[in-house]
């Protein structure tokens, strides 16, 4: 059976299924549960926030608070401790409330669990998945917006996801709690309130495969996360001008899956890739460099790549609202390439 | 809690010492007597003024919030006015502070600008940070305030270095660290109060104990029963005292801020409070306790204890503390208009102050 | 009047200058006098190590500790510190000592440093240079071998200068030290004690211009710090073959020289990018992704990144020299699109 | 420091807290009962070998380093030999330590095989990181040694959350986490000794403090006089050890284990040492002094002292000790053979071990 689900709710019920599954799988965070300590609330087993978007919401109640951790603000103490979770045997799932928090934690990631395993010559595995959230567009400023996720996808060791449909969500999660690996999945605020079919079983998506959302002839637009909308949009508007759209969602941005986009290049000649993150060193730029480099031969045209511009992301609505890869921006750069096909 | 339930200081209060003892054991030096010759007219009148305007625009940025016309993260101060207002009485704008997530009142006492910093958490062009910053990066470096801080601790490092320059400077300047009892179990507070500590530097480190980090409490989050005891292990003097008093804040902030300007080095002050509303706006606050002293402390209002004291001690009178409120009432909503005046901020204006040239 | 100079003292004469000329520069960071407190050492003025390399040897005992601070083992602490004493006036150059450290303070650079001014609406000014210390080669294994400068690059608001000669590494840095922004000044450890001819009088070089160290004709070689040996020897080689290279020193990883490599790829045709970084979302595929997109029309071929493989950096002599990009790497890479040209 | 200059523990160190007194103003709980009934001659036995394991591994490390044939940075042991050998002498297999740069000593005591480590500071495909590691991430997990750690600090995070396992695994193991004083300075010291409390974790928090990091002094970098009363800001005992003493590190582990293992919490216990030899080898060390008692810490050897009190106390005869230590010479020159005949690693192992399958 399946159903409508909202992409909270599709990552809750993974997290359910997983510490169902496994009594390993240990989630750690700030307020994932909350209220931790306050008499009235213990007394009825209840928690308070369930996360500060209420993602984790409920699982406190059901798993209690050995496996659903309310940490104190020490993000590298928190993050590096479930290193150690992971190292022993546990799988724990710690939560980085905001990607932009990084920079409080980064060792454990870059310093400590992408690199143990190599280090000691394959004798660890360190099975464990950050939660964490990227994307602009509710005015949380430059601090609580950005979009890390092309900052893990450079680290050796790091596997990272990000879930554009409730549907990907779950199984995405599910893969990524079942990995021996680091996985980061970065879940954009954005998309929480959003709707999908979410079938209520256990299932899982392998890391490592990029989705066609849309089959097309002539362009292909690779998009990361939520941008994959902005590139199912366009591909309905450049229709009408019988330009033929092959949208592919990335899902995994590391390893990201170049087979699958390769291939579509060789079919369409053409490619733009859609990415939140600032503009340089990013999976957009990555991709672009390794499809010249892969598939030089069939391009028809410079690959274009829509980033968010080279500036922190700016407080107010409308700057805000400009400072995303929109349709708009999308369609500017098309011209460039498809320009011939237009009828 | 609506506002008119709110009461001066139950008499449990009145004596530091002992409710202290009820919140949690208190081991470390706690500030009771308030020096009354120490208070002028002038300085009660300016302490009560910008507690009435941080009140304010508190209650604004409320509703303007909850009616959709300012948007994003909004975290109220209301409730902690004595704090920033006792400490900021202290300092000229060539002191600096650092601020936090919750950082509307410390600007305000500061001295910011009230039509900037509307205008900022409106996201409008007029803002201080031209609508690029909102209410968690509302700065003025020229008032003395190096920003509000959207990362929890983020201002320990950008205090600790300001002392080290008014250190090297030999100025005399001194920077007050705001910061809560959540952000106390950062690491960053581990390195900067001993770096200060070894360095002596003219810093004073204000937390703000409110009992909660977001739905966190602090007697859960911290081994330590007090955030003050902590500087023990920086060889650091630290005191507690009532946040609920602005009499007691601004004499214990006095005798630290004077021994930093004489070289004597840093000092850690907690002041023990509580928010009037939720985290942030939309905290449907569960994990408050409905009674006990937790609710007595969250009844407290800071702007009556204050009014009741300057009274009785022949300070002001009523009409002038009404005065001083009808005022500075105008004054923020003259504020509101000037912010929703003025313009959005310019397309042009995402690209600049990227970098200065 | 120049003469020959060691790389290391070229910088230790920059910053010499620079502290000479302006008293707001000053240095912080672990042991860079080291000695502190040691009474027998106070009593002659004397520092202990002068950093870990001997960098910032002398600058104490010539500035006193006030200017240059041994700071306890608190990355978090003096990085943010150096962001506080920049934004209120100071010229801070606070030394990480090796970038992999960055696991430990990357809040004062993405959080703080990099975000102050623009979130300000331009009323912060951070004039702040970072020191630190990239690169494998001396068997220092995967956490103090690594080049992440790529990873600084990412992030707008931040300058990032790799010098590769001792001319070039002191010109920078005066300038690094007299911008108002904050410049991440990465130097690679095994270039200290290379040889090369530095001016004695205060000199600077513009941030932002690559230079081009050797002019050619058919293949552009653009190279990131010490990369550039590997690049002119790559030069040398194929010159047998009648190929002639041209060769630029990229000198600024961000904001990068566009202008001058797309004219030189314009010219060309052909480009390899060498860079020691990991292969993903580093300064190499940005570049290739950038003159993909700018002179699509005027390649010949596909461009070529020749980067470190996607592994830690390992610490056996024999695997260490496998993961940095040499000479067979690149020529190999080269034969792909230059067979072609060789008579 | 030449090694026939050692001494056994002068007169002035044999009653611990004068010597502290001397060295910095102690303020905490030290421990000077040395239980001899405690030690059995098995133990003795067991920790003397360790004590030689760790000097002979060390004393050809720093050979073969001059020598060329070690690369890297190499961060030696000698002179703390009573620490690691002390406080392993309490741990099994599967309680588990992390460890730091200078981590050859912890290693060995805690089980390591000799060969497999000697292989990998070599560089060897044999090597227990089959030498992609180096002798900075000597691990071996099944021994409990969570690695070494080129991270100063990074080993307090790894601890805790081995820590937190067995409480949740609940089976009665510990985690003992070894670090320098001047990784007490950093944050991730703070934010994990705040946890390990509120959550009464089975772990050791076990300070190695020699006096400096790098070449930087621990009274200079510290605010507190000690590392021990630090403890106190967490609710934690903390306890100062004669570090060069294995009994009095042994009885003071021993009984922070038990309490860890009893579910009654953490502990934190510094032990003052001494390097034997530089920071790392190649440092000229112009930071040590040449007199007083620092002086006197440097030319005392744990092994020295230790031999003196088994032999005093009738626990082993000069010759047993001996032998021990003719053995542990055999056995460390038959580790370095087996390192000199181990191959390079392959050239593909340099793309192995990324990611697990
Ligand atoms: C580094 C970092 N971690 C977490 C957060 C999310 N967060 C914002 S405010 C807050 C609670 C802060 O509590 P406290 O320091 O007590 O300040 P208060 O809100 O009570 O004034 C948290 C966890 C953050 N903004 N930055
Ligand atoms: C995070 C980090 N900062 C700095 C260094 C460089 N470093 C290596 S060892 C060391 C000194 C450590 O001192 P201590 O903790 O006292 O240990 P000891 O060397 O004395 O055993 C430093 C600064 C590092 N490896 N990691
Ligand atoms: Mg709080
Ligand atoms: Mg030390």
């Amino acid at each position: 059976m399946s159903n409508d689900k909202l992409f909270m709710n599709a990552i809750n019920e993974a997290l359910d299924q997983a510490m169902e599954k496994d009594e390993n799988v240990i989630l750690l965070g700030e307020d994932i549960a909350g209220g931790a300590d306050v008499s009235h609330l213990e007394e009825e087993n209840k928690e308070s926030w369930g996360g500060v978007f209420g993602v984790t919401a409920g699982l406190m109640p059901k798993y209690g608070r050995e496996r659903v951790i309310d940490t104190p603000l020490s993000e590298m103490g928190y993050m590096s401790s479930a290193v150690g979770m992971a190292a022993t045997g546990l799988r724990p799932v710690p939560e980085l409330m905001f990607n932009d928090f990084i920079g409080f934690s980064f060792d454990a990631i870059l310093g400590q669990a992408s690199k143990m395993r190599y280090m000691f010559g394959g004798k660890a595995k360190i099975p464990m998945t950050v939660r964490t959230m990227h994307g602009a567009g509710v005015n949380a400023a430059a601090q609580h917006s950005g979009s890390y996720y092309g900052i893990f996808g450079s680290i050796p060791g790091v596997k990272v996801v990000v879930p554009a449909t409730p549907y990907d969500a779950k199984g995405l999660m599910l893969s990524a709690i079942e990995e021996d690996n680091v996985v980061i999945f970065s879940e954009d605020k954005t998309l929480y309130g959003s709707k999908g079919d979410v079938p209520d079983d256990y299932y899982t998506i392998p890391i490592g495969e990029a989705d066609v959302k849309r089959e097309g002839e002539h362009l292909t637009i690779v998009t990361i996360g939520k941008m994959l909308f902005v590139g199912l949009d366009v591909a309905e508007t450049l229709e009408k001008d019988n330009v033929s759209v092959e949208v592919i969602d990335l899902r995994t941005v590391a390893p990201w899956d170049q087979e699958t986009v390769i291939q579509s290049v060789k079919k369409t000649g053409r490619l733009i890739v859609i990415d939140e993150a600032n503009p340089h060193n990013n999976t957009a730029t990555d991709i672009a460099s390794v499809v010249t480099d892969r598939a030089f031969d069939y391009l028809d045209g410079p690959i274009k790549c829509v980033c968010a511009p080279n500036t922190p992301v700016p407080f107010a609505t409308n700057l805000e609202q400009l400072y995303i890869p929109n349709k708009e921006k999308v369609l500017n750069e098309a011209d460039e390439i498809i320009f011939d096909l237009k009828a | 809690m609506a506002k008119e339930e709110n009461k001066a200081m139950p008499e449990s209060m009145k004596d530091v010492e002992a409710s202290f003892k009820e919140l949690v054991d208190l081991d470390v030096k706690t500030s009771t007597e308030t020096r009354v010759e120490d208070l002028t007219k002038d300085a009660s009148t300016s302490m009560y003024k910008n507690m009435e305007n941080i009140r304010n625009f508190e209650e604004n940025a409320k509703r303007y919030f909850a009616a959709g016309e300012i948007p994003g993260f909004v975290h109220l101060y209301a409730g902690e006015e004595a704090i920033a207002a006792g400490v900021c009485a202290h300092l000229s704008d060539d002191d600096f502070i650092t601020s936090t997530h919750r950082g509307h009142g410390h600007c305000v006492a500061k001295g910011g600008d009230l039509n900037g910093m509307m205008a900022e958490i409106f996201g409008r062009s007029d803002g201080l940070g031209k609508g690029k910053g909102g209410s968690m990066h509302i700065a003025d470096i020229d008032k003395g305030i190096l920003g509000a801080n959207g990362m929890v601790g983020g201002g320990f490092g950008l205090a600790t270095g300001a002392a080290m320059r008014n250190k090297y400077k030999k100025n005399g300047k001194v920077v007050v660290c705001f910061f809560g009892d959540g952000a106390a179990n950062e690491g960053v507070f581990h390195e900067c109060l001993n770096m200060a500590a070894i360095w002596d530097l003219p810093i004073i480190f204000v937390n703000e104990n409110n009992f909660y980090a977001e739905a966190t409490p602090q007697w859960y989050a911290s081994a330590s029963n007090t955030i003050a005891e902590r500087a023990a292990a920086y060889s650091m003097p630290g005191v507690r005292v009532n946040g609920k008093d602005i009499v007691a804040v601004h004499d214990i902030a006095g005798k630290a801020i004077e021994r930093a300007r004489n070289g004597e080095g840093p000092t850690l002050i907690e002041c023990v409070t509580y928010r009037m509303y939720g985290h942030f706006e939309g905290d449907e606050q569960s994990y408050k306790a409905q009674s006990g002293e937790e609710k007595e402390w969250a009844e407290v209002d800071p702007l009556d204890v204050f009014r009741e004291y300057t009274i009785e001690n022949g300070l002001m009178t009523e009409e002038e503390l009404d005065e001083i409120r009808e005022q500075s009432k105008k004054d923020i909503e003259a504020a509101v208009s000037y912010a929703k005046e003025s313009p959005e901020p310019s397309p042009e204006s995402l690209y600049k102050d990227v970098f200065a040239d």
